[in-house]
């Protein structure tokens, strides 16, 4: 690193919202904030990514939740969390307290849910702390059997149309996607379509492990989603193409929010070189609970070194 | 990576090793962090990253504190060759370095006064329960132990153990060393001729369940300390959980590496866990209408 | 391992070909034989799978043709390879004079040329030593502006056609698809329903790789596929799903070839217990020269361990 | 792993390390593999696994071979520290374990007849220059070698050298050894002086380009030792390809694993290599209609 780091520009503009830096937690990685407070404080992160909420607490799945897999770990976690009412009573105060800024992750089984969250949301005391609301369009429908929304372009639009018209102007919406899908960007399109201000890419691909001792699926709910540097390509790839679509005039320009493998400040320059404009940090963190402000000192070291902003570096491995 | 700055009484750290023995089919380590050496206290455990960043194995390892010298700095860990990660861990010898997370979980928790007390441990889960006879004894409490393994090389600290403890009792399944049996045999009757009210617990999830109910039919109380597949050890991932009853008396999926490891053995729902796998009971909070 | 290896049933039925292992090379990860020959008699192999060929000869792409990524690489070969006819005349005769068991892999730019293709093999005089056709789906369709055919299931089925109508029935094919769709199943399903014997899965999944020193993609051809052990849960997971259908009774039953990051006997027998009825090492032979013959050896000692016929583990894993 | 038997002049060792020395700012390994040791001649190379099973880096990494001793059975290579593979290997010490693949390629080739060769290397680009240097020399060669780097410290053979060769000039960019200049600058004068007819090149793309335009313009032939990115480094994958211009006129994307890494250097195709990456030339065999 050449220079101090502090004098480093890494603002960067979220639909309208300008963050200090870059880096975020991924949901359901930082669970909802306390427990990362104490190696360090989450006010120091661009943003605090929350645990997806549901409109009711969810016990989530059975155990095993977990298998590792080569430089990456599938989950089943099932959406555990307090449901919105305990969420916004507890969790959003403290994070505002700490002074936290706050994306909050919402959820639902059916679009209507996805909305009721987003208003009991809007409502909170709280809500001063929320930067943006991610929704987690890549949970399954259960009004499609099961179907998962962003693998639909319309089914994605309507969640976001809804959860648009309960939520204040000035308050981005990103729309996190799954790449298990045969076009991404069609997806990211019809998101963008329904309202959303901006795109979280990627969430975790569908994968399996088999516990070739017991002769079954390793995981309680069989499938599980894998994460972790395993996955970065995927996700440099995604953002790639949603971006390459923006530049091109395919689809309209909006923020992406990189995730995927993101372990060290090189990774993350590489998702923003690619086209994001903020990068999360998930599963690295369980491997070192310090990985998100780490991540961030080495990325501002990098964008240093290349006597850069930030902004500047967004997409500029774009040929055109 | 160096230490960081303890906020609450968590911290990681880059850990020398400062010795690596074997000890029966085991490796106990010692490795130099003072900063979770100061903090700790039995019954909770550290998470090792296996080697850097170009591991394929991203996940730390879970293990139990076996004791700490607060003087020396030093945090030691009793380990198992049960896979690739402990594998590299058990092959790190003095000199190596490893990152450590911890102190992590709650621990054990010492009766409010002086009382007897029984502590029995299944292979390397005997590790933490030294430490903690010597504090129970500080305390004032007479300790009993049951050892017990499969065979004489899964004991750990049937040699060196009897000092710290007023009683030892050492069971192998195979009769390899002490009496023959399951480490749950002699606890009834140790239970009724030392009229201790708890009893402490670590080893495998059958031995935990067996422990808590003879507990129970004593009138004692157990607090077992159980071991769930962790990915973050640190209470961010929810991968841990295990069907917790409350004192409210409502059932939740509770974090084993943030409320546990050390759980109060009646609140664990064992009706629900079976071959390695744990369902969500019905009546659990949050639970889906109908079990997928 | 528990007994002697030789005594094990490893024989595996191939969509009426009975191969006496389940052990195969996997397209393009071992060209066409030669070059593995030197370090282990090819001819040990339930099958060698040769790399994609086309009507004409292909330059591929230029360089950098790879990237390394956790647990992993990125490939953009752009299937180079000599043309079928000098096929035909030079490498299909090699490979039967050493005995091999042959699966021929084909790939074309267009449904026409994949059916010219294998129709100027069929009248190879070395043609008695292809024990399959593998058709290679998951390449670019030119008429359909590059589009997968893998990706879209009619396209799937119309390559499958033109090439059954050509081939002899005895002779099964075996369609590869990709695994980035939205619905493998229904590709699988129309593979088969085009006229395929069984199923190839899976090619690479789509990523890419940043250089973030010169800030441009790491890959001359900018996407590449990504393979390797990172990749395995995904491969899992679409011989799961697919396999499921088939015991489902939604599609009909054939056999699943398993590829995707097996590098270890353990590996091998995690997609046998998924659904597969032979495996391929692919990206595993770039590690270890020896991986398909050291993973057969692997395998044949788990086998054996469980006192079991390799067939009998076949989708065991599964519940019904 | 154990060796495994020569089919075809190539094989995959596990070979312990004997030695791991510093040299300036590379490490020279030697490694104990004698089966590769009988087989190797100058110009070929070793591959290199980085690690375990449970390594995130999974593939091999190319080294020149040394020198060689079918005596003592060992392979010597000199390796910079040029990232997370390289690094590992820096990282290893007498004792230790690798698994090797070799001896893989196509080395120089002698001239016919005894004639002055001059040798040039870049960096550790002169590791294989030295015992073919000898092997020239057995053969009746006068040999003149140039050798040159950035710095003093990324010279290799410079002390040692000299005993290899009939003459030897050293080159640094900033002079901080020998003379000041790129290592090709003295090639000229040498080439006339000495009348030789054939150079031997390696190192960076850019010298392999300048020696072969030199060495033409002097009625000289050049063999160049390419080093690309190689996946497999045994000829299975087509990720190391270069267009070479064949004795027909034709040209192709041949693999440099197996073709190379020596090829004649007017039969590479300079013209479409720049910066890091190399297109297909439109004449090329197989060339797409329009290029991508
Ligand atoms: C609170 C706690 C305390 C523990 N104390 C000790 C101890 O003192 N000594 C000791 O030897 N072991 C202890 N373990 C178990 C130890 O963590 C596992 O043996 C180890 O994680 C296995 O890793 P592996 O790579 O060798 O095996 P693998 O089976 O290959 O591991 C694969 C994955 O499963 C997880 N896993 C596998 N087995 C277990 C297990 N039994 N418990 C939790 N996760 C598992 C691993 O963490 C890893 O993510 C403890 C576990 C927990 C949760
Ligand atoms: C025929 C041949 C001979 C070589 N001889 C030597 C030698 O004698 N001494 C020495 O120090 N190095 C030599 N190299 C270069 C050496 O292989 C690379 O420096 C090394 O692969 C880099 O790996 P890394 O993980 O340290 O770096 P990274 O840059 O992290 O490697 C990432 C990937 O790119 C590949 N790669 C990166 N740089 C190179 C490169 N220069 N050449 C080929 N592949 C590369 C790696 O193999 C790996 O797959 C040789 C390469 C080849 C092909
Ligand atoms: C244990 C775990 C739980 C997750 N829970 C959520 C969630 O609740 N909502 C969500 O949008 N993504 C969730 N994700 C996905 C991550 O936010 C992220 O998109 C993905 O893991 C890829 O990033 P990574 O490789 O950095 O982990 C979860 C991932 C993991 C590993
Ligand atoms: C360098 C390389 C070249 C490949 N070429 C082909 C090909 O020509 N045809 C094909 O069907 N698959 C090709 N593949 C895909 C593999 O056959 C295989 O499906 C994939 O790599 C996943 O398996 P693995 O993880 O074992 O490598 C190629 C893969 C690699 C790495
Ligand atoms: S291990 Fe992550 S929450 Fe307990
Ligand atoms: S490195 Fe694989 S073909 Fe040359």
């Amino acid at each position: 690193m050449t220079e101090d780091l502090t004098t480093v520009d890494l603002t960067t503009d979220l639909g309208g919202v300008t963050l200090p830096n870059p880096l975020m937690t991924a949901s359901g990685c930082a669970a909802n904030g306390k427990e990362l407070h104490r190696f360090f404080d989450i006010a120091e992160l661009g943003a605090f990514v929350t645990k997806s909420v549901k409109a009711e607490p969810q016990s989530g799945r059975g155990t095993p939740r977990m298998a590792e897999t080569p430089s990456g770990m599938l989950n089943s976690i099932g959406l555990q969390g307090p449901g919105i009412e305990a969420f916004v009573t507890t969790d959003l105060p403290w994070l505002q307290s700490v002074g936290a800024r706050v994306i909050v992750s919402i959820a639902g089984e059916s679009s209507e849910e996805f909305a009721r969250v987003a208003e009991r949301l809007v409502a909170a005391p709280a809500f001063g702390a929320v930067a943006a609301i991610e929704v987690n369009i890549s949970c399954p429908n259960v009004a499609r059997r099961g179907l998962v929304y962003a693998c639909d372009p319309e089914s994605s639009a309507t969640v976001l149309r809804l959860v648009r018209e309960v939520v204040p102007r000035g308050i981005p919406l990103l729309a996190k996607v799954t790449p298990d899908v045969t076009d991404i960007v069609g997806i990211a399109e019809a998101a963008l379509a329904g309202g959303a201000d901006g795109l979280t890419m990627i969430n975790t691909l569908l994968g399996i492990a088999i516990d070739i001792d017991r002769q079954r699926p390793h995981l309680f709910g069989t499938t599980g989603g894998l994460s972790g540097p395993a996955v970065r390509p995927v996700a440099v790839r995604a953002i790639w193409q949603t971006h390459a679509a923006m530049r091109a005039g395919r689809i309209p320009s909006a923020p992406i929010v990189g995730v995927g493998g993101v372990r060290s400040g090189r990774d993350a320059l590489e998702l923003t070189l690619a086209g994001a404009s903020a990068i999360q940090v998930g599963t690295a963190t369980f491997n070192d609970p310090l990985a998100p402000v780490r991540v961030l000192g080495e990325l501002a070291g990098l964008v240093a070194d290349r006597g850069a902003r930030y902004a500047d570096l967004v997409g500029a491995a774009h040929p055109i | 990576m160096t230490a960081t700055p303890v906020r609450d009484r968590v911290t990681r750290v880059d850990a020398a090793v400062r010795a690596s023995e074997p000890a029966g089919d085991y490796r106990r380590l010692t490795l130099v962090a003072p900063e979770i050496a100061v903090l700790a206290t039995p019954g909770q455990f550290v998470a090792l990253a296996i080697d850097g960043a170009d591991s394929a194995l991203l996940l730390r390892r879970s293990f139990s504190i076996h004791r700490v010298s607060a003087d020396a700095g030093t945090v030691e860990i009793v380990v198992a060759d049960a896979g690739p990660g402990t594998r590299w861990i058990t092959r790190l010898r003095a000199g190596g370095e490893v990152s450590v997370v911890g102190p992590l979980g709650r621990g054990f928790t010492s009766p409010s006064a002086p009382r007897p007390c029984i502590l029995v441990g299944g292979g390397y889960g005997s590790a933490p329960l030294f430490w903690l006879a010597e504090s129970l004894r500080v305390q004032g409490c007479s300790t009993h132990l049951i050892l017990g393994a499969a065979t004489e090389r899964r004991l750990f600290g049937a040699r060196s153990g009897a000092d710290s403890v007023d009683e030892m009792v050492v069971m192998t399944d195979d009769g390899s060393a002490g009496a023959t049996g399951l480490v749950t045999q002699p606890l009834p009757e140790l239970l009724t001729r030392t009229h201790a009210e708890l009893v402490y617990a670590c080893g495998p999830m059958g031995m935990l369940r067996a422990a808590t109910e003879i507990a129970e039919a004593h009138g004692a109380q157990a607090q077992v300390a159980v071991e769930e597949a962790m990915a973050c050890g640190v209470g961010v991932c929810m991968t841990c959980v295990l069907p917790i009853t409350g004192d409210d008396g409502i059932t939740r999926m509770s974090r084993s590496c943030l409320d546990g490891p050390v759980f109060t053995g009646t609140a664990v729902r064992w009706d629900v866990i079976a071959d390695g796998r744990v369902a969500v009971p019905a009546d659990c909070l949050g639970a889906p209408a109908v079990t997928p």
